[in-house]
């Protein structure tokens, strides 16, 4: 090479660097996606920016879908998102990446379903949701209210949440060319305050002006209400987890710590303040007991869903060698161990799992309890299933 | 004799710069006329602006390469959503031809060649997982066709065929019919309001207000222009819904959020568009035109409209169309104010979904390089495709007019100037 | 009581008709251009009556997110001090960047191309296309381009390095995004501003031995400087107000620091308020600050809009003198 | 006493030559000066429409040489082919050639921008650029880079007394020109055009756009400037070119009808559509 062109090539590498200004001097950490978390997310991020200076968290909404198209293109730190990951996008990622992005659960989130508070209408069956969403019954009085019409608000379909209440509600249905979407939970819950016919779902820490409606799973079983015990043992019929991913080969240390810190009680802490519901010890001690292979301190994922549309969301997968053989270095917080941090930088490994007051109520229910032990039993058996279909797969 | 040498330093009190004497001139002609000085800066910088000016078609060139490429999946028919439920074992995947497992992941045979064996198994896995169908026999259908994408279907659990836009879900349903009966919905019910109003306005501005008047108007008209349009979607949302609120009495299935909301705050956002470019062609109509009108006796008003307007008319007709394309166009307004359902309904107390709305609430949230993500660039295709025709039926209007007004070759715009000089001329000596 | 010496057919040169076409015409047409004026006004006194109670210097020179963690939607505690230099930086680098690109071009098809050449008519009509794209497929070219490939390109090719530093959203792929976007605003100015400047100036420094070029610059472009600068405004209030571009191209929702490279991503008043109207989670509580934030914004932009709209009036003015002679 | 013209032509058997016969004793005089501008079978078009055709003609030295004819004749046309201004007119071709002082001003290899500075222009509607009085006049001066700051402002002050305008703006030169009135407007362009002493000055009727009192005042000026400079003058108005010129050209219909001295062409024009142009029978 002639040396005229390192002379330039190093010019110009030098005048980016300096047009890339003062930026390297903090250490960075961005988190991009969904819109849903973005409230909780920036909460987070200036509580942990105080705890450990010297770091600068940025954060961007955009949706769940631009996050992880961001963590695949290598533009993020940690991709947030309300939903679970699509296989379309899992694919993408083992095209791309090499391998699949590692989730981590953040909070709890119940889906409520709430009506004007003129609306005499206190319970619903997951049906007669249904039916209200898919657009059967377009009256109140179809359902012992007013005879008035019913006003269905949606989410935009590209929400969670909307993927969700689709999946979990209408049972794959369509929801009524009718329903107005809007953007933003917020959104919902105002028009809703509004509208004396209207009825609307959303993510419960929006919960402003209007009325929750308790949910039964059918006719003759009992009706919860979306509140955080309710939620935490998952006898609500509508709970979701909220998520981050990570590329399992991220080099940025303060990712991984800023993850470990969410899942901690200071994080979980913050979680709870803005609005959504902490991560059940309780589940993840269930978890650790089953020795479920997706050790993460995350909730199980909303019921059945998760796991037959994602079987490839184990992290202990025998196809990422180096993950399988620590499963049990940090029980608590899921931390593949190619990203386990400097030990210097290793955060206050968290407190060791007890049961708290707020897991002591939950436990009192005897009736919740029942329900989620069936639950997490079935998960298990799930979980088994795919063990061994994935052992199989291995030993081809 | 000689005239020149007599003469001109008479005049002059010192230098006379520039001077030439006659028996010098041929010589100097000879040489200076040939001379080109800083002619090769010139023609480079000359070059330079041109190749610069291209840069707009560069642009546009790239974001229609970008777009059109991102559709050509769906352009081409090459997206192919529909589950036969034929899954592939991941342990098969070593006897399969590289050809055989690009079709079932569909990837290229070189991605695919580049996977490890470990990574391939794994996208089996996934892509099984994708293929298993839901029960219902909709699941085997492509629906990424043309005909599912514009004409009705009778899905199950449907007792007609219909047009829907579900695109989330076991079976996506793609039909973009409903989103383009929205957009011309609601931006018909936006020009509805946009164009009498600004229109009349523009005309008054331009022609029939007092000086001082058109001078605090215009400002006050144009400073709308300057409202962000997510402004006037959130004042579509908070406020114009709730005030337009008591016309729920007119329909019983009047919702908050609707076409008539998100048709009057696009026209907020149009209106600035087509009352500027009219009020400047009511305003380029020379003013000769409307004195002479004047001059045989019409008032004010029928000299603006029975000859200003009419010679107006193809710009203010170009006003119409780009507003039309703005209002087509629009994203914020429409995605905060319109309700967003994607009906067939011809009410305009009824909700509305978008082209523009579509695009802008699920390409974030669509997996790239999903059915859905191109058919979302499609989608884009069509709105610049419309917005094109648009610009391209105003550009030519716009011509007219100004042939109209200048004469349609420079021969003839050559002789009629000569023609208005001698006019001119004549009268004042 | 009239006179015997007026003849009996007078001529009638005072009577206005109250109920004629022209009377009821010209109010018809008043009262539009009126209700207009009357609506923008509403707007602007809705919001500014909404906002102004919180448009504090406190409130403008604060940190976003309050300076003990408040939280961005806390209306007692947070500012929008970051979104403000944000904007401001945006807005500035734009300018920077479409000036020069849209006034060669407005002048390249105002003083050097036939307007009747295919090469002027294809720029034209692609700057009409370019100003009729919806915005949100401007944000996804430029984070297509600009982002995903000039910067990733950079990052890999030129420094060589695995952690982006170009090849991620920041401030200089926004502003390109939005100086593409802003490029028919300042095209059209321009070429508004350059044609406004009468011919028989060109001509008389043509006639002198004058070249293209320096009638240009000595001539034309002296005289047609405030109406292209009026482009330049009209430019940096429209992009001021964009939210869809900058929002996978640049805009964070939240950063600790101010932006303090090229590189850096940045906050924006217009994303915020985008944020607020659909993400908050308590919509009253969040209100006051919404509002207070619109009325920055929009403060923002009619400043600069009074500005170039006081300067084209300036220049209409003075060219209106100008042909009167 | 007539004097024949010498011709510069070398196929004269289609070409229409003159003889600018029995002219008093000055024209006679001018006469017997080679010609400044010769134009030899000259033909303009624009675009599809012809403008000019096949002209031929001399423009005689220090003298004021007046074209009319009715509108659309190609009078204008004429004089903007003497320096090229046609050229910015798009979809012009000319065939046929421009003698400039024996140059060939339609060589390929000139350059007009040159050709400009010897062949200076006044132009119907006043137009003098929105700068000060001394920057208008001084604008060729400096883009031709003639003279130091104080030779630019000596000649400032020698252009403007010439056209007689320095006593009424010798107090306020640093006043923006457009606010002169419409004649002293006219006058100061004729001073900007006359600063970089070019040999020939083309004027676009010059006064038309003015009050008698204005016309009255350039008249005057042309008749003073024709001692120093050759000028062509455009007119539709047939007793200023009666007033001011030396020699007269007759247009109709892009063509050269007649081109004679002035008293020849006022009294006994020799072509029929002359004498009933001139008489007022049609234009």
């Amino acid at each position: 090479m002639f040396p005229i062109q390192s002379v330039a090539a190093k010019a110009v590498v030098l005048l980016l660097v300096t047009a890339t200004g003062l930026a390297a001097q903090d250490q960075n950490v961005t988190i991009k996606g969904s819109d849903t978390m973005l409230v909780m997310n920036q909460q987070l991020a200036q509580e942990y920016m105080k705890e450990f200076p010297g770091t600068n968290i940025q954060v961007s909404g955009g949706g769940s879908g631009v996050g992880i198209a961001a963590l695949r293109d290598n533009t993020t730190d940690i991709a947030a998102a309300s939903r679970l990951i699509k296989p379309k996008e899992v694919q993408d990622f083992l095209v791309n990446v090499g391998s699949e992005p590692s989730r981590f659960s953040a909070a709890l989130d119940g889906i409520a379903i709430f009506v004007n508070t003129g609306n005499p209408i206190q319970e619903l069956t997951i049906d007669q949701l249904g039916k209200i969403f898919h657009g059967d019954y377009t009256n109140w009085n179809q359902l012992g209210g007013p005879d008035e019409e019913i006003d269905v608000y949606s989410r935009e379909n590209t929400s969670g949440t909307y993927s969700y209440v689709k999946d979990e509600v209408l049972k794959g249905a369509d929801y009524t060319t009718r329903a107005q979407t809007l953007p933003g939970t917020a959104a919902v819950y105002d028009a809703v305050s509004k509208d004396p016919k209207g009825i609307g779902y959303g993510g419960i820490g929006y919960n402003k002006g209007v009325k929750l409606v308790s949910i039964k799973s059918d006719p003759s079983s009992p009706s919860w209400l979306p509140t955080e015990e309710n939620v935490e043992s998952q006898v609500y019929p509508l709970s979701r987890s909220l998520n981050y991913y990570l590329n399992p080969r991220t080099t940025n240390q303060q990712a991984m710590k800023f993850i470990q810190w969410v899942a901690s009680p200071a994080g979980q802490d913050v979680v709870v303040k803005s609005g959504y519901f902490g991560l059940p010890k309780v589940v993840a001690k269930a978890d650790e007991k089953t020795t479920a292979p997706d050790s993460t301190s995350a909730p199980p994922p909303p019921p059945a869903r998760p796991v037959a549309a994602n079987p490839s969301q184990t992290s202990t997968k025998p196809t990422s060698g180096e993950t399988a053989s620590s499963p049990a270095t940090a029980p608590a917080v899921i931390a593949p161990t190619a990203l386990m941090p400097d030990p210097q930088l290793e955060p206050p490994a968290p407190p060791p799992l007890s049961l708290s007051e707020r897991e002591a109520r939950v436990l009192v229910r005897e009736e919740a309890v029942a329900l989620r032990e069936a639950k997490v039993a079935e998960r298990e058996e799930k979980l088994e299933a795919e063990l061994a279909f994935l052992k199989t797969t291995k030993s081809k | 004799m000689n005239p020149t040498t007599t003469s001109l330093p008479e005049l002059s009190r010192g230098t006379v710069l520039g001077f030439v004497p006659p028996q010098e001139l041929e010589k100097e002609l000879s040489v200076t006329l040939y001379e080109r000085p800083g002619s090769y800066l010139e023609n480079a910088i000359i070059r330079g602006i041109t190749l610069i000016s291209y840069s707009a078609i560069a642009a546009v060139l790239l974001i229609f390469i970008f777009i059109a490429k991102e559709s050509l999946p769906v352009l081409l028919q090459q997206t192919d959503n529909s589950r036969s439920g034929l899954t592939m074992k991941p342990e098969d995947a070593v006897n399969k031809s590289p050809a055989e497992l690009a079709v079932f992941l569909q990837l290229t045979e070189s991605q695919v060649a580049r996977l490890s064996p470990d990574v391939l198994q794994q996208l089996i896995v996934s892509r099984n997982e994708e293929l298993k169908a839901g029960n219902s026999p909709d699941s085997k259908l492509n629906t990424t066709t043309w005909g599912m994408m514009f004409l009705p279907y009778q899905w199950e659990g449907y007792n007609m065929p219909v047009f829907i836009w579900q695109p989330i879900g076991n079976i996506e349903k793609y039909n973009v019919i409903p989103l383009i009966f929205g957009s011309l919905k609601i931006t018909f019910i936006a020009l509805l309001f946009a164009m009498p109003l600004s229109l009349m306005a523009a005309t008054y501005v331009s022609q029939l207000a007092r000086p001082e008047t058109r001078e605090v108007i215009k400002p006050f008209i144009e400073l709308l222009a300057g409202v962000p349009s997510v402004v006037l979607g959130f004042l579509g949302l908070t406020g114009l819904s709730v005030l337009l609120g008591p016309l729920h009495i007119f329909d019983s299935h009047y919702t908050p959020l609707n076409a008539l909301v998100a048709g009057m705050a696009l026209a907020l956002a149009v209106i600035p568009v087509i009352f500027t470019i009219a009020e400047d062609a009511i305003t380029a109509v020379p003013v000769t035109h409307k004195r002479a009108a004047l001059a045989i006796g019409a008032t004010n008003w029928h000299a603006t409209m029975r000859v200003v307007v009419p010679a107006a008319m193809p710009g203010i007709f170009a006003a119409v169309v780009l507003g039309f394309a703005r209002a087509i166009g629009e994203t914020m307004v429409v995605l905060l104010a319109s309700g967003n359902a994607a009906t067939l309904d011809l009410s305009i107390f009824q909700s509305a979904r978008t082209l523009t709305a579509t695009i802008a609430a699920e390409l974030n949230e669509a997996a790239q390089d999903s059915a859905h993500y191109h058919i979302l660039f499609f989608i884009g295709t069509m709105l610049f495709f419309i917005t094109f025709l648009g610009n391209i039926l105003a550009d030519i209007i716009l011509q007219r007019l100004k042939s109209r007004l200048e004469g349609s070759t420079a021969a003839e715009a050559h002789r009629l100037a000569e023609q208005a000089e001698t006019q001119l001329g004549s009268s004042v000596v | 009581m009239s006179s015997a010496y007026l003849p009996e057919t007078k001529l009638d040169l005072f009577s206005v008709p109250i109920f004629s076409r022209t009377t009821i015409g010209t109010a018809i047409f008043r009262s539009a251009a009126f209700f207009l004026a009357g609506v923008v006004f509403l707007i602007v006194a809705y919001v500014l009556s909404e906002g102004w109670r919180g448009l504090t210097p406190g409130f403008i020179f604060t940190r976003a997110g309050g300076s003990n963690g408040e939280g961005m939607f806390d209306p007692e505690h947070s500012g929008v001090f970051d979104m403000v230099v944000g904007t401001v930086l945006l807005v500035f680098l734009m300018t920077i960047l479409v000036m020069p690109v849209g006034i060669i071009t407005g002048i390249f098809l105002n003083e050097f191309a036939d307007s009747r050449s295919w090469t002027s008519r294809i720029i034209r009509s692609s700057i009409n296309n370019l100003a009729g794209v919806p915005s949100i497929i401007f944000g996804l070219f430029g984070l297509g381009l600009f982002v995903l490939t000039i910067g990733s390109g950079i990052d890999a090719y030129i420094l060589q390095t695995k952690n982006p530093v170009w090849g991620k959203p920041s401030l200089i792929w926004a502003a390109l995004t939005l100086a593409v976007l802003t490029l028919p605003v300042v095209v059209v100015s321009t070429e508004q501003a350059l044609r406004a400047v009468p011919t028989s100036i060109r001509d008389a420094a043509l006639g002198m031995g004058a070249t293209k070029l320096q009638t240009l610059w000595k001539i034309v472009l002296p005289q047609a400087s405030a109406g292209i600068l009026t482009g330049g405004i009209l430019a940096v209030s429209r992009g001021a107000g964009e939210v869809a571009p900058i929002m996978f191209t640049g805009a964070v929702y939240y950063m600790k620091n101010l932006p303090q490279g090229l590189t850096d991503p940045f906050m924006e008043l217009g994303y915020h308020v985008y944020n607020m109207a659909t993400q908050s989670i308590n919509i009253d509580q969040v209100r006051p600050l919404l509002f207070s934030t619109v009325t920055t914004l929009l403060l923002l932009t009619f400043l600069l809009n009074a500005v170039a709209i006081f300067a084209r009036a300036r220049v209409r003015r003075r060219l209106q003198n100008l042909q009167h002679d | 006493m007539s004097t024949p013209v010498q011709t510069y032509d070398a196929d004269s058997g289609q070409a229409k030559s003159y003889t600018l016969a029995s002219a008093p004793d000055e024209t006679a005089r001018q006469a017997a000066l080679p010609p400044i501008i010769q134009v030899e079978h000259l033909s303009l078009f624009y675009g599809r429409h012809q403008a000019l055709n096949d002209v031929t003609m001399q423009i005689p030295r220090q003298a004021v040489t007046a074209f009319i004819g009715p509108s659309g004749c190609g009078k204008s046309s004429l004089l903007r082919c003497f320096n090229r201004m046609n050229d910015f007119i798009p979809k012009t071709r000319v065939t046929g050639r421009v003698f400039f002082q024996n140059q060939d001003i339609y060589d390929q290899q000139i350059n007009p921008i040159r050709l400009r500075r010897y062949i200076g222009m006044v132009f119907q509607r006043s137009n003098p650029f929105p700068q000060s009085i001394f920057d208008n006049v001084a604008f060729g001066l400096r883009l031709h880079r003639l003279g130091t700051p104080q030779e630019i402002g000596q000649q400032v002050e020698i252009c403007l007394q010439k056209v007689g305008l320095w006593e009424e703006v010798k107090d306020r030169l640093k006043m923006n020109a457009v606010n002169l009135s419409g004649g002293q407007q006219q006058r100061l362009c004729l001073a900007r055009a006359i600063s970089i002493n070019p040999q020939v000055l083309l004027m676009d009727e010059p006064a038309s756009a003015l009050d008698p009192v204005a016309t009255a005042k350039i008249e005057e000026l042309i008749l003073n400037l024709k001692q120093d400079y050759t000028i062509v003058i455009v007119t539709h108005n047939m007793q200023q070119a009666g007033r001011v010129s030396d020699y007269t050209a007759f247009f109709y219909m892009g063509q050269l009808v007649e081109f004679d001295a002035k008293e020849n062409i006022f009294s006994s024009p020799k072509e029929e559509a002359t004498e009933a142009y001139i008489n007022g029978r049609f234009g």
